[in-house]
């Protein structure tokens, strides 16, 4: 059974979401354990996958026994691994986490909930694993629009416009990255990535392949929240349920990051990328406006829900320009930091899940004092916080460090000084919040339990994973030296100074 | 001048695809009315689905179903210049489905957007924002 | 924002348009597309899965993985629009009834109803449609046969244009007729919302499922010709039944979901009153 | 494939598209936007794609038009632009 992983890790928890959405018509309390079981059986696969693509080097897999052009064919080297993972552990840790908020706020309506999160998990899965540009699209579309879904339902007033906003700049973004396939449709005749690769070389002056490669990396930016065409991601990630909000900002966008840089290493090939056509620098500058804007924006925000998500703008600028630096180091930052980030956005939005959930309200007026009254959640949120601005323990600091230097050794000055600027305005803004929480008074009227000076904290199933994941932010910095030289290292393609 | 021409003649299909396209995109970004800029996306879709179309056409090619002459039908090989290029029109099913759920999806939306504010204008809707 | 949205058009067309001069004539023959992969498609097909239809045999077998993931796409937008929509909530104000032999329509306020059972009144919609008898009538010959179209759809989709989404759109349209002719609640006696879901999850279902079928017969997943062992027949015509078997799954799938998307959307969720 | 036709049939599926956008009432809109879909279904036919025609009509020109329908029913006609 150990050859079928790769197909197991998407199927598995496609197959339970038909019986999750059964289940929601016959035995609404069985949802939940199918979805975890789901989902554990997938991690148990991701892991299983991982390591056998460490001895084996690349793992294939080939849909209905056909051979690549033909069919559809997996072929997943440690890039899908590491993807895999990650998608798969976060969605884990998510699932109990907000297990409790999703039954309060959806009494009747959770068993389909729970179905639509298992198919947005199931698409990023697969997202991750594929090796053909159309299975690619498709999959973009399941995860899309549970994503509408999902967003759709949080604050009756503002959610459905914002997730019909995300629906027209999300379709615009999926449109564009079709037309780029089609315009490698019709140039190579193939669909399968490692073919289209070995189609490219020849035509690589001609017009439509440019024209190809714009519009794939225009669409994947927009699905990106790319800093120009971020606009979608600010409303649709504040007002979406906090359950729904912690499982879609780690994973969306870095998942459409590793997208970007699977069309890069394995459809355009690195060469054509940096050599023949010369947008790299545009890339890193375009990079450093994201973070800049990104923090800045940050900054002027009164909800801190809406801050982080303007943090995430500034991560992905992080992510985007690190890759295009060009050399190892920024490169392997730039896939560290896909990992710290995800760590660290799960970890702060969980925080932001909890306090939610006990108080209600999330703008700063309302996070006086919660130091006393929510300690280990707060304690979090400031481990997330130090990660954010690059505290050494933390694995934001490891990923940063990998950025910079790659930024000096490709002299590449204005992104090193982005990075330092946004590390500072990450200061500000989370010491920020600890001062509101530490130092002023709790007010009595947002005290919900109403018990005067005690401990409000969440229930145990919110703080355990929250705490897994504060933890595993250390951990992972710790361990980011063997992380870089055992998994990401090898994914670079020797041409790579 | 002929080159041109030749681009033209030769290629009338993909400029008309792209008029579409331009037309779809157009209305979503500039369009007020929430349903209206529905109408454009849609329009945007089938503009692409009309490109991956026309992508299969071969000129004095029939449509993509073989005829069984008699039992045998190995006894003689299939000549490919007969038949339109199948996969395209593969491809087309996944997205003419695709985009008619993003439609229905979007409908819902826009069904409940007028729930709560009771207009589907996009200025109209800010402003009732701006107001709370 | 007009200005923005026009440059911005004008731009991508005009970069669509400067790429197309390096495409191959409009219909060429050997145009990269055309010489590449799907030779071996047009050529092979019959002998590998006995499916004349093209099209079909490259849906549902040589890359039936990508409609998999469509038919869970047309599922997701079923369950969205059931989640986004569906108010549980009864609507609380006032009812209409009309006396079947008189003809004459009651204003009834506040929460007391008749009976559904009673036989001289019957509950028409707040905003009253004229009663039509033409409409109901046609409509009542017209449905048997639209569902028999839709089963020729799906059954001949090996041989002519046509399949499980085909066929499934067109069922459920019928079941959309019967809703439009009478009212939203004759249709939903008919097809109740929880059969409406469940067999939405048992079409998808048994696409999967057929699919893990085949990998635990030991071939690789949707790999139809694993189904050999356990049906009478040569893997060729196992190929050929495993893709029926898909497009069934497909068709129960599409024709579940058109419905409860249009019963969502025309009820505002509250499935009782309707276009 | 006959040029003349397909000229003709994609100058019609322009007017259909450029009408369902700047027409003042959703519902005309609607029925502007079926036409334009039935328009499409017939141009591929005429290029040769059966399946996709089929397709386009049934699910197109048919289901869309009625959520359209259904969801202008449940909201406003009223347009300003």
């Amino acid at each position: 059974m150990t050859h079928n992983f790769p197909v197991l890790i998407v199927t598995v928890p496609l197959l339970s979401a038909f019986i999750i959405s059964g289940l929601s018509w016959v035995k609404k309390s069985l949802c939940f354990p199918v979805a975890l079981l789901a989902l554990g059986t997938s991690v148990f696969c991701a892991i299983g996958l991982l390591f056998r693509v460490l001895d084996l080097g690349v793992v294939e897999y080939h849909m209905g026994g056909w051979m690549p052009p033909w069919g559809i064919a997996y072929r997943v080297d440690l890039l899908n691994g590491l993807m895999l993972v990650i998608v798969s552990l976060v969605a884990l840790t998510n699932l109990v986490a907000t297990h409790r908020t999703v039954v309060a706020d959806f009494p009747e309506k959770h068993g389909t909930f729970y179905t639509l999160y298992v198919l947005f998990v199931t698409g990023l899965m697969g997202i991750s694993v594929t090796g053909d540009v159309f299975n690619l699209y498709v999959l973009l579309e399941i995860t899309s629009l549970t994503a509408y879904a999902l967003i759709a339902l949080g604050q009756p007033d503002r959610a459905p416009l914002a997730s019909l906003n995300y629906v027209f700049i999300g379709t615009i973004g999926a449109c564009f990255y079709l037309l780029g396939i089609g315009y490698l449709y019709i140039m190579t005749g193939s669909l399968n990535m490692a073919d289209i690769a070995s189609l490219l070389p020849p035509i690589y002056h001609s017009k439509a392949v440019l024209v190809a490669f714009i519009f794939c990396m225009v669409g994947v930016c927009t699905k990106m929240a790319f800093f120009p065409l971020h606009v979608w991601l600010p409303n649709a990630y504040t007002y979406a349920p906090d359950a729904a909000t912690s499982v879609i900002a780690p994973l969306m966008t870095k998942v459409m990051v590793y997208v970007m840089i699977r069309l890069v290493f394995s459809v355009f090939l690195p060469d054509f990328s940096f050599h023949v056509l010369h947008i790299s620098h545009a890339f890193v500058w375009l990079a450093c406006l994201a973070i800049v804007m990104g923090s800045l924006l940050a900054l002027s925000q009164k909800n801190i829900k809406t801050m982080l998500t303007y943090i995430i703008v500034s991560e992905i600028g992080y992510m985007v320009g690190g890759f295009w630096l060009g050399n190892r180091l920024g490169m392997s930052g730039a896939i560290l930091h896909i990992l710290n980030d995800a760590i660290m956005t799960l970890c702060l939005f969980l925080a932001v899940g909890n306090i939610s959930y006990k108080i209600r309200e999330l703008d700063f007026v309302h996070l006086k004092g919660l130091f006393r009254k929510m300690p280990i959640t707060m304690a979090a949120f400031v481990a997330g916080g130090l990660s954010a601005i690059g505290v050494p323990p933390t694995c934001g600091f490891f990923s940063k460090w990998y950025l910079i230097s790659g930024a000096i050794q490709a002299g590449q000055y204005g992104f090193m000084l982005a990075l330092l600027f946004s590390s500072l305005v990450n200061v500000v803004l989370f010491f920020r919040i600890i001062e509101i929480a530490y130092f002023e008074p709790m007010e009595p009227h947002n005290d919900t339990t109403g018990l005067k000076g005690s401990i409000i904290e969440a229930p145990l199933t919110m703080l355990v994973p929250l705490l897994i994941v504060a933890v595993s932010l250390v951990v992972v910095g710790i361990y980011s030296g063997d992380i870089v030289t055992t998994l990401i290292a090898p994914i670079l393609p020797k041409g790579i100074g | 001048m002929d080159v041109l021409i030749h681009h033209i003649i030769g290629k009338y299909n993909y400029w008309l695809y792209t008029i579409l396209m331009m037309i779809g995109l157009y209305a979503m970004i500039a369009k007020n009315n929430l349903i209206k800029k529905l109408v454009g996306m849609n329009i945007f879709q089938t503009a692409i689905i009309l490109f991956y179309v026309s992508i299969a056409c071969k000129k004095g090619a029939t449509i993509p179903i073989i005829e069984e002459h008699g039992g045998s039908v190995a006894g003689h090989a299939i000549r490919v210049a007969d038949y339109i290029n199948p996969l395209p029109h593969v491809l087309m099913l996944t997205a003419i489905v695709v985009s008619v759920s993003t439609f229905g999806v979007a409908l819902a939306l826009a069904v409940k957007i007028y729930q709560k504010y009771k207009t589907l204008e996009e200025d109209e809707i800010l402003m009732r924002l701006r107001d709370k | 924002m007009k200005k923005i949205g026009l440059i911005i058009v004008c731009l991508s067309g005009a970069l669509l348009l400067y790429a197309t001069q390096d495409f191959p004539r409009w219909g060429d023959p050997n145009s990269p597309a055309s010489t590449h992969v799907s030779p071996r498609y047009i050529q092979k097909s019959l002998e590998e899965t006995d499916v004349p239809n093209l099209v079909t045999s490259i849906l549902a077998d040589y890359r039936g993985y990508d409609t998999m993931f469509e038919t869970t796409v047309i599922f997701a937008a079923g369950l969205s629009c059931f989640i986004l929509l569906r108010a549980f909530k009864k609507k609380e104000d006032d009812l209409y009834y009309r006396h079947i032999s008189t003809g004459i329509t009651l204003h009834i306020k506040g929460d007391k109803t008749i009976p559904a059972s009673s036989k001289e009144f019957e509950r028409i919609d707040t905003m009253w449609t004229p009663y039509d008898l033409i409409i109901k009538t046609v409509c009542r010959f017209l449905v048997p046969f639209i569902q028999i179209f839709a089963l020729y759809v799906l059954a001949h989709g090996h041989e002519s244009p046509g399949g499980g989404f085909q066929g499934g759109v067109i069922f459920g349209a019928s079941f959309i007729v019967i809703a439009i002719a009478f009212d939203l609640r004759t249709a939903l006696i008919r097809f109740k919302e929880k059969m409406d879901g469940l067999l939405s999850a048992l079409g998808v279902f048994i696409y999967a499922g057929l699919g893990a079928l085949c990998l635990l017969l030991g071939g690789n997943f949707l790999n139809y010709k694993e189904l050999a062992t356990i049906l009478p027949m040569d893997p060729v015509e196992a190929r050929a039944y495993g893709i029926l078997g898909v497009e069934i799954g497909v068709f129960i799938a599409v024709m579940a979901v058109m419905l409860s998307i249009y019963v969502n959307i025309v009820s505002e969720g509250r499935h009782d009153e309707g276009l | 494939m006959i040029p003349q036709l397909d000229i003709i049939i994609l100058t019609l599926v322009i007017v259909c598209a450029i009408a369902a956008i700047s027409v003042k009432d959703l519902l005309g809109c609607a029925i502007l936007f079926g036409a334009y879909s039935f328009m499409m279904c017939l141009l591929w036919a005429v290029m040769g794609s059966v399946d996709v025609a089929f397709t386009e009509a049934s699910v197109g020109a048919g289901v869309s038009t009625v959520f359209f329908v259904a969801a202008v029913f449940r909201t406003t006609r009223r347009t300003k632009d």
